[in-house]
């Protein structure tokens, strides 16, 4: 059994091949996965592309033709304002995907640091960071927004940075919750006992592990983002018109749903869908980031 | 486990039905019940912020107190003449500058007191005690002394023009004949409040007093106040001793606040509303098609407006104001986003104002404006400094902004951005003229010219663009007042709005229309230039 | 266990003080004061109006009686609304919003647990999927958007359910109760389908079904005990989250609870009610986490032990 | 003699997404009243599954019964319904599970969760069932069993919670109690107690008892009947003394032969002292007003160089808060412990970063102690890198070399824990600890969660490693045959203290306190070992 090293070349192995290039390996065979990734993959490229693809200009009015269904000329029909839906919805889903991954991003980051360090140190340090987050939990949101809005100005980089604030605080707390009953567990003393710095040990060990609800809290965050996205705009912080969003599409729709209803079902679709893609790649990833349960 | 799963799942249909059926809804609606025990159901607007007459500002406010209070005159709902309230007459000194009401003897509070000539002049000196900071304490101003009071200028109210005769009578003095007199005193920040009312509750300059309150409130008008529950009504029932009971109709009403208009259409259509505040446009094609005995559309007195900032280049060119404001389409915009419900303004009073019509200075001309526009240097647009149209949160002046930008970008090529801001950073940014263009909107407080022309006056608070004219300034505030008659007075104002409209600091747009839904039942509430309700004509008739 | 409670209520107060200090001046530096309008405003109006609210004192006056006021109970009056104290409104509006947000809860507790059980039973097949995609639809769909389908559906086409008020007509807690409870009720679903299926693996219920016990008491004897802990947990934040969310399901309802005044007061800069609404709620949050804990430990014996 | 229950050629099968599985593959057996058939395997030799399937217990799909008859009492229970089956279950055929610690619903008293068979079986009233549960409860042995009733399962230790599910699996008085590794999971002492009470209470009722277990030792106490099974099949099937005497197969022989049974030939150390460690004290407490645990008082001992020192004592008696304290993998309260000179308690951690290559730790649970994220590379190669004794190019070379020597195969590099078997997870985790080339390593129950053929080669293997690398070890278990096995020296803990130290033979030959004795005394195995004794 002891065969000596020589005999076996080490560079026929791959070599260094991480937890992400193997979870790359097992998503590729996971079916429904890669139907999200494609899907989302597809709007990623249309969003891209919109300005050289889109039928017509995202504000190109036609006060005169006003609202009408799907027609030839217009597939998913025309706004109160003659606008070409399926335009506005193309570009929409730029900001709104945008938004979407960019703010989940910074919760993402931002939440899962913080949880992380909070249940790995313990104490009155988490004690102290926990209270923190309660805190801020408990400020008025709009106050906090109209201040940000009045101290710098409309902007986008705002709206992501507020969005982000309010979204890590519930990331925080799960990631913590998770790492604190990772902490128990023995690989974590063994990684101790190798004399790993706490900053290694959060990093290698507790935060993939602690991957799973993460990811499927992130999938469930990008759609209400998206959402948060339009009531930010409504008060003055996010986009203006005529730039648009699936979520400013979508509570234009409602208002108007009895009388131009494609005006609420196709910006509906789009997220709805958007939103069944993310999922299934975020049980997807889930998944493929366990190895555990990638055999069968 | 199949069999447990569709167990689970037919009880949770069973629960679900049984929930629905358990509940159904109410078998005679609020409409219906209302017409048969006259009870008239209004939808609102906002929740009013309190009741007291000299110390709330809105509409929704008005709508109720007019119910519950009763000035010197009253309007005629369908004409908006002067009709006796609380005065059973009056007169007129000849210089236009005296006037001396005479009460009606069958004029009581509701605890049985006479309204007195001397609760008129108590009120009005609360009205306009400083500390007490009406916020319409600018109605009084025609009177003599009344502004120097309010500001604190002098201490005693004896030297205010306004005398107390005898218990009935009571005489105003005037500085100028001011030809809207009377409609002031039938605005409800000129309405008596009972004193030992008010001073049982507190001081005479006391904004926090509960006396306006169900149970605590002595009213003089056609109906007391019995409910008042916080964000979902304020109910109030016809009181047997009004002089005029036996006139009144109605035996109650209830006031909804609606801010969510969506929802009032929602509730009008379910037959909980007699009538809604307001009607989304959307739903105005529809209406018009399949019900439209139920939508009313009138005329009313207000503009809309967009206001430069003219202390801020390229504004300050009166070129760049007038080509911007020749090349909005009025006609297309009211057309089309605004469902045709509105006439187009450009002038900044609405025409017809008791007779006075401004005059047409422009029109809709994109050649003469894109010439403008090169005469400022801008030939076709190029190098025109981006800028902001600013305006408050709100669906429809969103509509109408997104709309005007398209105009403008393609009459005159020029890039606007739009800006919505929440409505009190709104009104900070306006006072602090920190914006290139507003949206702006003015609803006058009496029907006259002045209520819209005295707004651009240098200084004013209302101004807010930067306009400042001299001879502008004195037909306003001298000429006009001064003029001896009314055709006289018109030629005034009409010369003071074409300095104005020439001068451009304001696009006028349109003129607003009073837009709501009305059960065919509800008789004697016509639609008029005020919005103005006088219930006492109001009653209920049921359908069919 | 009532020191543990006292403790944990003991360590909401400065994160209480923290809260009011920062929201105090917060709103203060928000541009608009109250009293602003789109008619202009005199400056003596205005001067007159700031001293009735003491407005004119030194910031850190205003602010140390604000607290002492907090301390006896008093929370100032409300700057928008004239002549009503914080205190009344307040307590006008949150017993109709507790009630909402009680039903709501109530709803989105039974219909989650059912679907989310349901679904548990068979992982990965048709009677797992359709539920929960159902849920993840559920967990995304704005009220704004359910409120407005639903009244459309139940109260004008069917015309079974008033389209709007609480408490005025028979039926009309029903719909903003079902629009407010179903993103909760989604979630209760995943969390109960997730707590579910853990449990479902564990050997106590090998030894549960060895004793011959029918299907249907092992999981509702044996397992719902375990697989709705989460649940439980979730509970406290949930009732919070109704409390402080439901401002959208208000305005479309036209409700008069809690959520409208918080946002109106935001809108109106009336400072006293933003601070009175926002101590509020805060005090709900630490209390409403606390109360699931203590129910999470009274349905845990081994915690109900430590607690004694 | 009629057998109560006679099971011919059965066979169950598992078929996965990845191919079929055949768990049990043509077994007969018999169980006679009053006696005891053992099955014995490794893990995943099919044993339980032979037993659950009879009474429909294993997960429908992916198993199925594809052939074989069950007749019990005239019925075959292969063919009966699901409702039929339940009748059966907890009434006929009743089980005790492996691990008491999570075979009670811990959300349940004990008395609710006791009398359900009854109500259910027969129907009896609440307050009856009560009363006989009871009865039972105290022939099980429980003290104060009126009161216990009302207890939930975590007031109980391990013992009394498998006295409890005994109890629990006799209430219906069954003909037949499958016994699945009852007592695996228990101490020695307890695990005596326990054989002890499952033999009285089968001679009281005449039970049947299908014993299920891996444990050699144990099954050559108490059985009547042994089948041996590997891969599903029983491959070799007898009274218990054709089995322990005349193996034919050559894998029951593999299982006798790797009973560990020797003794260390002892070799006098006389190297210099590697450790010392003085009145250590570790005592925790969850929160400022609980009561302190004394997990570790007043402890003192040495370890010379090159010297494998076991440790012994129950769960609970802080043998492994020793072996964390000495690593400072928790603070000790008081105390000092010395390594080389250095004295640990005090380091700060720079220092304790180059202590800690010099000293390493294999846990127990070889499934918890690796990171189920991180392939076998990574985890080997991470303290290779950490304390620079590979660089990036010498890396790959360097995780051979190590895989080499605890003897994986290279192939399987880039596998993840869960991949391996227990005994190539323990693999693993002694790779790591010993990738820093240490001096000194803390092995806490290395062997206890492994089979006996796997155990031997763990054990054979830490010794080569000892041997080779000049290591000095501190071997934690509560085995005491695998302890003799492997250690020249040996303490014995009781409670937090250490009771009796001493050389190997001298403590077992002739232990000195009486907890060592009754430790010594409940060793199971007595049948086996007088056999090897023997012969």
């Amino acid at each position: 059994m002891t065969t000596a090293i020589s005999e076996i070349d080490p560079q026929e192995l791959p070599k260094g091949v991480s937890l992400w290039q193997d979870a790359w390996h097992r998503l590729r065979r996971n079916k429904l996965a890669m139907i999200g990734a494609c899907y989302l993959i597809a709007v990623i490229i249309m969003a891209l592309l919109t300005p050289w693809i889109a039928p017509y200009a995202y504000d190109a009015q036609d006060l005169r033709l006003g609202a009408t269904p799907p027609s030839a000329a217009h597939w998913l029909g025309t706004d109160l304002f003659g606008r070409d839906l399926l335009s506005r919805i193309m570009y929409g889903g730029r900001i709104s995907l945008l938004v979407g991954f960019i703010a989940t991003a910074v919760a993402l980051v931002i939440g899962v640091t913080y949880g992380a360090i909070a249940g790995y140190v313990g104490g009155r340090v988490d004690a102290i960071m926990m209270r923190l987050v309660d805190i801020l939990y408990a400020l008025p949101f709009m106050i906090f927004i109209i201040l940000l809005m009045v101290v710098f100005g409309r902007n986008l980089l705002l709206m992501f940075l507020a969005i982000g604030v309010v979204e890590w605080l519930t990331m925080a707390r799960i990631v913590r919750g998770q790492v604190q009953s990772l902490r128990q567990q023995e690989f974590v003393e063994a990684a101790i006992s190798i004399g790993l710095s706490p900053a290694r040990i959060i990093w290698k060990h507790l935060i993939p592990n602690a991957l799973g609800p993460v990811i499927v809290y992130t999938t469930l965050t990008i759609p209400s983002v998206m959402l948060l996205e339009a009531f930010l705009s409504f008060l003055g912080l996010g986009i203006q018109p005529p730039q648009s969003s699936w979520g400013l599409l979508i509570s234009h729709g409602v208002e108007t749903m009895e009388e131009y209803p494609w005006l609420l079902i196709f910006p509906g679709l789009a997220l709805t869908m958007t939103l069944f893609a993310l999922n299934f790649l975020g049980d997807g990833l889930r998944d493929a980031l366990d190895p555990r349960v990638s055999k069968d | 486990m199949s069999f447990l799963g569709n167990r689970i799942f037919s009880m949770a249909v069973i629960v679900v039905v049984l929930y629905l059926n358990g509940c159904g809804g109410p078998e005679v609606n609020q409409v219906e019940s209302g017409n048969r025990d006259q009870i008239l159901h209004l939808g609102n607007g906002t929740e009013p912020q309190g009741l007291d007459p000299h110390i709330v500002t809105g509409v929704p406010e008005h709508h109720i107190i007019t119910a519950l209070f009763e000035g010197l005159v009253l309007k005629n709902p369908y004409t908006l003449e002067v009709e006796p309230g609380v005065a059973e007459r009056w007169e007129i000194s000849e210089d236009g500058r005296t006037y001396t009401f005479y009460l009606r003897e069958a004029a009581v509070w509701s605890n049985g007191d006479p309204v007195t000539a001397e609760d008129f002049r108590w009120s009005w000196m609360r009205a306009l005690t400083p500390e007490l900071g009406s916020l319409y304490n600018y109605m009084y101003f025609p009177i003599v002394n009344a502004e120097a009071f309010a500001n604190g200028e002098i201490d005693s109210f004896d030297q205010v023009g306004v005398k107390v005769l005898d218990d009935r009578t009571l005489q105003v003095q005037l500085y100028e004949p001011t030809p809207y007199l009377l409609q002031l005193f039938d605005h409800y920040s000129t309405f008596p409040v009972h004193r030992a009312n008010i001073e049982a509750f507190g001081s005479i300059s006391d904004r926090l007093s509960q006396w306006a309150r169900e149970g605590n409130m002595v009213s003089n008008g056609a109906f007391e106040l019995t409910e008042w529950k916080i964000n979902s009504h304020v109910r109030v029932e016809r009181r047997a001793s009004y002089w005029d009971a036996e006139n009144v109709e109605l035996n109650g009403i209830v006031f909804y606040p609606t801010e969510n208009i969506t929802t009032e259409e929602r509730m009008f259509r379910d037959h909980m509303l007699h009538k809604t505040n307001d009607v989304p446009l959307d739903k105005i094609p529809l209406y018009r098609a399949e019900k439209p005995e139920l939508i009313e559309l009138a005329p009313y007195l207000g503009t809309y407006f967009y206001a430069f900032n003219i202390t801020k280049p390229p504004f300050d060119d009166v070129r760049i104001r007038r080509a911007l404001g020749m090349t909005i389409d009025r006609e297309l915009l009211i057309d089309t986003v605004l469902q045709g419900i509105n006439t187009a303004a450009y002038g900044i009073t609405p025409p017809g104002t008791l007779g006075y019509s401004p005059p047409k200075l422009f029109g809709f001309d994109p050649e003469l404006a894109r010439q403008l526009l090169a005469e400022a240097g801008y030939p076709d647009g190029d190098g025109f400094p981006p800028f902001e149209i600013l305006y408050n949160t709100s669906e429809a002046h969103q509509k109408i902004a997104v709309a005007i930008q398209q105009m403008w970008q393609q009459h005159l090529n020029i890039k606007v951005t739009l800006t919505n801001q929440e409505w009190k950073v709104y009104l900070d940014t306006l006072n602090n003229m920190d914006f290139d263009v507003s949206r702006r909107a003015w609803i006058a407080d009496y029907i006259d010219p002045n209520g819209f022309l005295d707004m651009f006056l240098t200084g004013g608070g209302n101004n807010r663009t930067g306009f400042s004219n001299e001879t502008y300034d004195r037909i306003i505030q001298e000429g006009a007042p001064k003029a001896t008659d009314q055709k006289e007075r018109y030629k005034l104002f009409a010369e003071a709005e074409t300095i104005l409209i020439n001068s451009m600091p304001v696009i006028p747009i349109y003129t607003y229309s009073i837009k709501h839904l009305k059960r065919e039942s509800v008789k004697g509430m016509p639609t008029n230039l005020m919005a103005y309700y006088n219930y006492k004509y109001v009653y209920l008739e049921a359908e069919e | 266990m009532f020191k543990f409670l006292g403790l944990r209520l003991l360590q909401a107060i400065p994160v209480l003080l923290v809260v009011i200090t920062v929201t105090f001046f917060l709103v203060r530096a928000a541009p608009g004061g109250p009293f602003d309008d789109e008619k202009a405003v005199s400056p003596q109006v205005k001067a007159a109006l700031e001293a009735q609210y003491n407005l004119d004192q030194p910031m850190h006056q205003q602010f140390f009686s604000y607290l002492i006021g907090l301390v006896q109970g008093d929370m100032g009056p409300s700057f928008k609304y004239p002549g009503r104290s914080v205190d009344e409104l307040i307590f006008q509006g949150f017993p109709v919003t507790a009630e909402l947000g009680l039903y709501a809860l109530l709803f989105a507790v039974a219909l989650g647990v059912l679907a989310g059980v349901f679904a548990s039973l068979r992982p990965n097949t048709k009677q797992d999927y359709i539920p929960m995609s159902a849920a993840m639809v559920g967990i995304c769909m704005p009220s704004f958007l359910l409120g407005p389908i639903l009244v459309l559906v139940f109260g004008l086409w069917f015309d079974v359910l008033p389209v709007s008020g609480w408490g005025n007509s028979p039926g009309d807690k029903i719909l903003p109760s079902l629009t407010l409870g179903s993103t909760y009720a989604a979630y209760i679903a995943r969390l109960s389908r997730s707590g579910m299926l853990e449990i479902l693996s564990q050997d106590y219920l090998r030894t549960a079904r060895a004793k011959g016990l029918p299907e249907h008491t092992v999981i509702i004897k044996h397992a719902l005990r375990g697989g709705l802990a989460p649940v439980i947990a979730f509970l406290g934040p949930a009732f919070a989250g109704l409390l402080s969310g439901s401002f959208v399901v208000e305005t479309i309802f036209q409700i008069p609870g809690l959520g409208r005044f918080y946002v109106q007061a935001a809108f109106n800069r009336d400072y006293t009610m933003i601070l009175g609404t926002t101590v509020f709620l805060s005090t709900l949050i630490v209390f409403f986490n606390l109360l699931s804990d203590v129910l999470a430990a009274w349905l845990n014996p081994r915690l109900r032990y430590q607690f004694k | 003699m009629q057998p109560l229950l006679s099971v011919k050629d059965l066979r169950i099968h598992f078929h996965t997404r990845n191919g079929l599985v055949r768990a049990v593959d043509g077994i007969s057996y018999d169980v006679h009243a009053g006696k005891t058939t053992a099955i014995i395997g490794e893990s995943g030799s099919g044993k339980s599954v032979a037993c659950y399937g009879l009474l429909g217990l294993i997960p429908k799909p992916p198993g199925k019964v594809e052939g074989g008859t069950a007749d019990f009492g005239g019925k075959d229970l292969l063919q009966l319904s699901e409702a039929e089956l339940r009748k059966i279950r907890g009434r006929g055929i009743s089980i005790i599970f492996q691990d008491p610690m999570t075979s009670l619903n811990p959300y349940l008293r004990i008395g609710d969760q006791m009398i359900e068979p009854l109500q259910l079986h027969f129907g009896m009233k609440k307050a009856e069932a009560w009363k006989r549960a009871t009865a039972v409860l105290e022939e099980v042995g429980i003290r104060d069993a009126d009161r216990r009733m009302n207890s939930y399962p975590f007031e109980f230790s391990g013992g009394m919670r498998q006295r409890v599910v005994i109890a629990m699996a006799l209430i219906t008085e069954p003909e037949i109690i499958i016994a699945d590794e009852p007592t695996t999971a228990l101490d020695v002492t307890v695990q005596a107690q326990i054989l002890k009470l499952i033999a009285e209470l089968q001679r009281n009722h005449n039970i049947g008892v299908i014993f299920i277990s891996h444990d050699l030792s144990v099954i050559s106490d108490i059985a009547d009947d042994i089948c041996v099974m590997k891969n599903g099949e029983i491959v070799e099937q007898g009274s218990r003394q054709q089995i322990f005497e005349q193996a034919q197969h050559p894998y029951t022989k593999k299982l006798l032969d790797a009973v560990p049974d020797t003794h260390k030939d002892i070799v006098e150390n006389n190297d210099s002292e590697f450790l010392v460690v003085e009145n250590l004290c570790t005592h925790f407490s969850s929160s400022r007003r609980a009561p302190v645990v004394k997990a570790v008082d007043n402890v003192s001992f040495k370890i010379k160089r090159r010297e494998i020192v076991g440790l012994v004592g129950e769960s609970g008696s802080g043998k492994s808060t020793i072996g964390r304290s000495i690593l400072r993998l928790v603070d000790p309260t008081s105390g000092s412990v010395k390594i080389e000179g250095t004295e640990t308690t005090a380091l700060g951690y720079r220092d304790l970063k180059m202590l800690r290559r010099h000293m390493q730790m294999i846990f127990q649970d070889p499934y918890a102690s690796l990171n189920p994220r991180m392939s076998v590379y990574d985890t080997l190669a991470e303290p290779l890198l950490l304390h620079k004794i590979a660089t990036r190019k010498t890396l790959d070379s360097a995780v051979f070399e190590l895989m080499d020597s605890v003897e994986l195969a290279r192939e399987s590099v880039l596998r993840y824990p869960h991949e391996f078997s227990g005994g190539q997870r323990q693999r693993i985790a002694i790779g790591r600890a010993i990738a820093t080339k240490p001096k000194f390593i803390v092995a806490d129950e290395p062997v206890s969660a492994l089979d006996v053929t796997i155990q031997a080669q763990i054990l054979d293997l830490l010794l080569e490693l000892v041997d080779r690398y000049e290591l000095t070890m501190l071997f934690i278990s509560h085995d005491l045959a695998v302890v003799r096995y492997i250690a020249d020296r040996i303490l014995v803990m009781c409670q937090g203290e250490l009771v009796e130290s001493g050389h190997s033979d001298q403590v077992f030959d002739n232990p000195q306190h009486p907890y060592t004795q009754t430790l010594l005394k409940s060793v199971p195995g007595k049948y086996l070992h007088d056999e090897i004794a023997a012969g």
